[in-house]
């Protein structure tokens, strides 16, 4: 018995250890190809270090070898799923610094775009993050109403995913006869489809336990990681753009900027549910006030910007979307930065996974709703 | 005793939450009719898509097997992707002249991203996007195409680069 | 022979005794052996197809889809093409894999879904053990194969499958014990742990709703904790793929992962089995007390689409669960069994005794 | 005064002081010029509101280095890796500068003298 007693106590024969596993670059929820070295002891999260790059693809390279209007295309790829948003960056950027002033009804069609985008990417991540957490029925709830807002980009845009939509100067196409009604179902369909998210999801007693208190960061952390979107806002970290730099038609709508001081992954949760209601308010606002007009303003065929360095702030369904445009005055740009949300979000996964457990991480990397093209662009 | 009366409650409570997931989920299992599932090869003749889908780049002939792209090479210019390529020749026009006209619009599928820049550009109105999305094939190479049709010629009203 | 839907005691009395005229006492022991063995062996093969189609299509209307529609008719054939898939795949072992271990986990998860679907009565007469003691042996032999798991994760040297297999067997470990209290508190109730007693003793009405509150309680709870003893959603989490990719059988290719997929559904029909058994009954038709047409009625069907009717009924309440709920964290698993269940259990056990002897039940 | 001290007394400024209090990074991007390496800032206060845009320039551009940031705004941190693997510029007491995207012994290939034969098609 003394035998049994000295072995189980022996802390040389009983040592635990450390142990380092590759989370990606092919796991399921990395959503995309991530790369996390997770050191754990047991379940517990120690230490993550992302390692990310394996779907760069040189965007900001390529973007100094190709016009204003090309680049466009460009960042739809980038995060795909706020490519209006992103398009949108660019083609403010380029009309502010050629002091353009858009039509009235440009700006409405690209803010119902916006937020149309903003809603299909929180869609999208309301099902990742049911999926991530075990609960694989929310995934196609969640798809089955994204699928309405897709087949409005595909009516009026052409596309479903890389739209393309806008341009410098105004967007590619009027808007499509059918839609205002088809956003206007759309708008009613998903109000009576957003409270059974939260009856399959946000109210469920398993979910609250998984994420209440989970993956906690401080407004502090937020503001020093740049965490920003919705993301940072459940930090209590006021970052909103749209309230903040309004563009478009965004001083002309009525919105409250969801902020959330909880600081944990329901929090993180919580902001994106009632953004989506905030969303729909917005279109509600403007679907029936488009005012007629040009949907474009004439641009020089070959756009060059003058001389001098250009910045513009979009507020994308992940955060804050800069684009960082340094210009020599020819048609193409001398160099092309962008600010993506991604980027900043991702590393302070580190932060708010230490001390939780794997599955923990997974449910916080999955409040965060990365993108990884938008990180490694 | 107020914590035990905490944890009965408790229980309740999530077991209600549990039971309101359970109607959602339940409610669409009960209710197939409602399922929103395509069956694509099957419905392939009721498919139709939205008039601005973009699914490849085509130039526009007409009954006589005239287009109007007058090879200006604008499309060209403004691809993204260089997968428009444009190879013009010369000919001799009626009245003697040479003449530079469109040999074959090259179109590299392949390389497309459909942004639909080049319908934009293009001045004549030649090209436009096509409904096709169905684009598979066994080799790469089927994936360029020649745009404009074998034989076809430009439209009389066309203006001339 | 005359073929008899309701009761199959004189078809397999007439087996034996055919085999004991025609052979020598050894023979046909062995005989019998191979007949039933090879009966289970068919049964589990095709039930076990059958469950894998219809949890697809279970999970399918719950996610408003289709499900498998190529393969066959409504894709009834897409089971039978998916293990005709598996059995040809090659069969991949981690080069730095505990060999001998590695190829025996399969066989020992398996083998234990097969020694406790011996003593389910799947009808009167249909049965291959009935113990005394049937209840008893039925949870001690299905807790073998976590044994199985716990081999399968630490011998394929991947530090997913350890982590699932861990998982496991923790979770494993605890809930056994809520479903033995609350199968403990029905047999506080039956008075038995033979099987034929139970079931015979549910003739006028069924325990769940002759035992008043306790059963019931028992009834829930033996259904949380048997969806957690057959590793299924929301407790999955030995094979969570959003974060284990696969657990335990990560590295398992071919025949071999279809032995552990087959042992899943096997378990959670045998926990089906057991729920269906000592809570509804078994094969015993619905009666209720002095309703003699209506009892009469439900005599018409035969005891074997009875149990089965049952059996389908209580998978298709765990499937309700898997396809609804957010899948638990590991702590919350322990925590749900110690801090909940358990207690639960055992004050349910007390009010079980008290009702049993004050005689307040029906 | 030094350098070391002015960088410490600006930054002060920028990041405490009441009327500046520049605490949170936007970006941080690099651009490479003919004769020199300039790094921008784009700083913006919470609390007031207000944005900044900073540029420092490196004397050299063939081996720039100029001090980091990380230890005022974190999120510098991954920011100045991105501009130290993409265009060649080394942060001065940088905890962890490594590359970020890209693997070691890569050139810099935001730098416009950066050629790659194979991968950039001149059109």
């Amino acid at each position: 018995m003394s035998e049994i007693k000295e072995v189980m106590f022996n802390s040389d024969r009983l040592a635990t250890d450390e142990y380092l596993v590759n989370m990606g670059p092919q796991h399921p929820s990395t959503h995309g190809v991530l790369r996390m070295l997770v050191k754990l002891e047991g379940e517990k999260v120690l230490n993550i270090q992302p390692h990310i790059g394996y779907i760069h693809s040189g965007i900001e390279k390529m973007c100094e070898a190709i016009s204003y209007p090309q680049i466009i295309h460009l960042t739809d790829r980038m995060d795909y799923l706020s490519a209006h948003m992103n398009n949108e960056a660019v083609a403010l950027c380029v009309e502010n610094a050629l002091q353009v002033e858009v039509p009235e009804r440009v700006k409405y069609i690209r803010t119902i775009m916006d937020e149309l985008a903003r809603l299909a990417s929180h869609q999208l991540w309301w099902c990742v993050m049911g999926m991530d957490l075990g609960a694989l029925t929310t995934f196609f709830y969640g798809l089955r109403d994204r699928e309405m807002i897709l087949d409005i980009f595909e009516e009026t845009c052409g596309a479903r995913l890389t739209v393309n939509y806008n341009l410098p100067g105004g967007v590619m196409f009027d808007i499509h006869p059918n839609f205002q009604k088809r956003v206007k179902d759309f708008v009613t369909y998903f109000r009576t489809k957003l409270p059974e998210y939260d009856q399959l999801l946000s109210g469920n007693v398993i979910f609250r336990e998984r994420t209440e208190g989970i993956g906690h960061l401080s407004l502090a952390d937020a503001i020093a990681y740049g965490v920003t979107g919705p993301s940072g806002r459940a930090s209590g970290f006021s970052n909103d753009l749209r309230k903040h730099q309004p563009y478009s038609a965004y001083p002309l709508v009525k919105f409250n900027e969801i902020i959330d001081h909880r600081c944990d992954t329901l929090a993180r949760y919580e902001v994106r549910m009632k953004e989506m209601y905030e969303s729909l308010s917005i279109i509600e606002q403007l679907i029936d006030n488009i005012p007629e007009g040009d949907y474009a303003v004439k641009m020089k065929s070959v756009i060059k910007l003058p001389e001098g360095e250009f910045y513009q702030r979009v507020e994308t369904a992940r955060g804050e979307f800069g684009v960082y445009i340094v210009s020599d005055g020819k048609k193409n740009p001398y160099r092309v930065k962008f600010r993506s949300p991604g980027f900043s979000n991702l590393f302070a996964l580190n932060k708010m996974a230490k001390g939780h457990k794997i599955a923990d991480l997974v449910a916080i990397m999955s409040t965060l709703d990365l993108v990884i093209p938008d990180i490694d662009r | 005793m107020k914590s035990f009366i905490e944890y009965i409650v408790s229980i309740f409570k999530g077991l209600w939450t549990l039971l309101i997931g359970m109607k959602v989920t339940g409610k669409y299992f009960f209710t197939p009719w409602k399922n929103v599932t395509q069956q694509y090869p099957e419905n392939r003749e009721k498919l139709v898509m939205f008039e601005r889908f973009r699914g490849e780049v085509i130039m526009l002939h007409n009954e006589n097997n005239e287009h109007s792209c007058n090879g200006c090479g604008i499309c060209e210019i403004n691809c993204p992707n260089g997968s428009i390529e444009i190879i013009s020749k010369s000919i001799l026009t009626a009245d003697g002249k040479k003449k530079r006209i469109i040999d074959q619009h090259i179109y590299h599928l392949g390389m497309c991203t459909l942004c639909n820049l080049c319908v934009k550009a293009c001045p004549s109105g030649a090209l436009a996007m096509g409904q096709n999305f169905e684009h598979a094939v066994w080799d790469r190479s089927l994936l360029t195409k020649v745009l404009n049709q074998e034989g076809s010629t430009i439209a009389e009203n066309v203006k001339e680069e | 022979m005359g073929f008899n839907f309701y009761d199959f005691t004189a078809l397999t009395h007439n087996i034996h005794v055919g085999l004991v005229e025609g052979f020598s006492p050894f023979m046909a022991t062995t005989l019998e052996w191979v007949i039933v063995g090879t009966a289970y062996l068919l049964f589990v093969a095709l039930f076990g197809l059958l469950l894998v189609y219809a949890e697809r299509k279970v999970c399918a209307a719950f996610q408003q889809r289709l499900g498998p529609m190529r393969v066959g008719y409504w894709g009834l054939l897409q089971t039978i093409a998916d293990f005709i898939k598996l059995l040809m795949k090659e069969l991949i072992m981690p080069r730095k894999a505990d060999r001998f271990l590695y190829n025996l986990a399969p066989f020992i998860v398996i083998i234990a879904s097969f020694l406790a679907i011996a003593v389910i009565p799947f009808a009167p007469g249909l049965q291959s053990l009935d113990f005394d003691i049937g209840l008893f042996y039925l949870t001690s032999v299905s807790s073998v194969g976590v044994i199985g798991i716990l081999l399968a994760g630490w011998s394929s040297n991947n530090k997913y499958s350890l982590i699932g297999a861990m998982r496991s067997g923790a979770q494993i470990l605890s809930y056994e014990l809520s479903v033995s209290l609350s199968l403990l508190t029905m047999i506080v109730f039956a008075g038995s742990m033979q099987f034929s007693t139970i079931v015979e003793g549910q003739r006028d009405g069924w325990y769940l709703f002759t035992g008043h509150i306790p059963s019931l309680v028992a009834f829930i709870v033996f259904l949380i904790a048997g969806t957690a003893e057959t590793n299924r959603g929301p407790f999955d989490l030995a094979e969570a793929e959003s974060e284990l990719t696969a657990g335990f059988h990560t590295e398992y290719s071919g025949i071999k992962f279809a032995f552990f997929f087959l042992a899943e559904y096997i378990n959670l029909f045998i926990i089906s089995a057991v729920a269906a058994t000592v809570f509804l009954g078994g094969w015993m038709p619905l009666h209720f007390g002095h309703l003699e047409a209506f009892n009469h009625a439900m005599d018409v069907i035969p005891p074997l689409v009875w149990f089965f009717l049952k059996v389908f009924g209580v998978i298709f309440i765990i499937m309700w669960f898997k396809w609804t709920f957010p899948r638990l964290r590991v702590d919350q698993i322990l925590t749900l069994e110690w801090k909940y269940l358990l207690p639960i259990n055992l004050i349910n056990i007390l009010l079980m005794a008290f009702i049993v002897l004050t005689k307040f039940h029906f | 005064m030094t350098q070391d001290e002015l960088k410490a007394y600006l930054l002060d400024k920028f990041t405490s002081a009441e009327n500046t209090s520049f605490d949170y990074l936007i970006c941080l991007s690099g651009v490479d010029y003919p004769e020199y390496m300039e790094v921008v800032y784009h700083l913006e206060s919470v609390s007031l509101r207000h944005v900044m845009v900073l540029k420092v320039r490196t004397k050299d551009r063939v081996s720039p280095a100029i001090d980091t940031v990380s230890d005022i705004w974190i999120t510098a941190k991954y920011h100045e890796r991105e501009v130290y693997d993409l265009l060649g510029v080394l942060f001065n007491n940088h905890t962890d500068l490594r590359r970020l995207f890209l693997e070691d012994g890569w050139g810099f290939p935001l730098r416009k003298d950066y050629v790659d034969e194979i991968r950039i098609v001149e059109r």
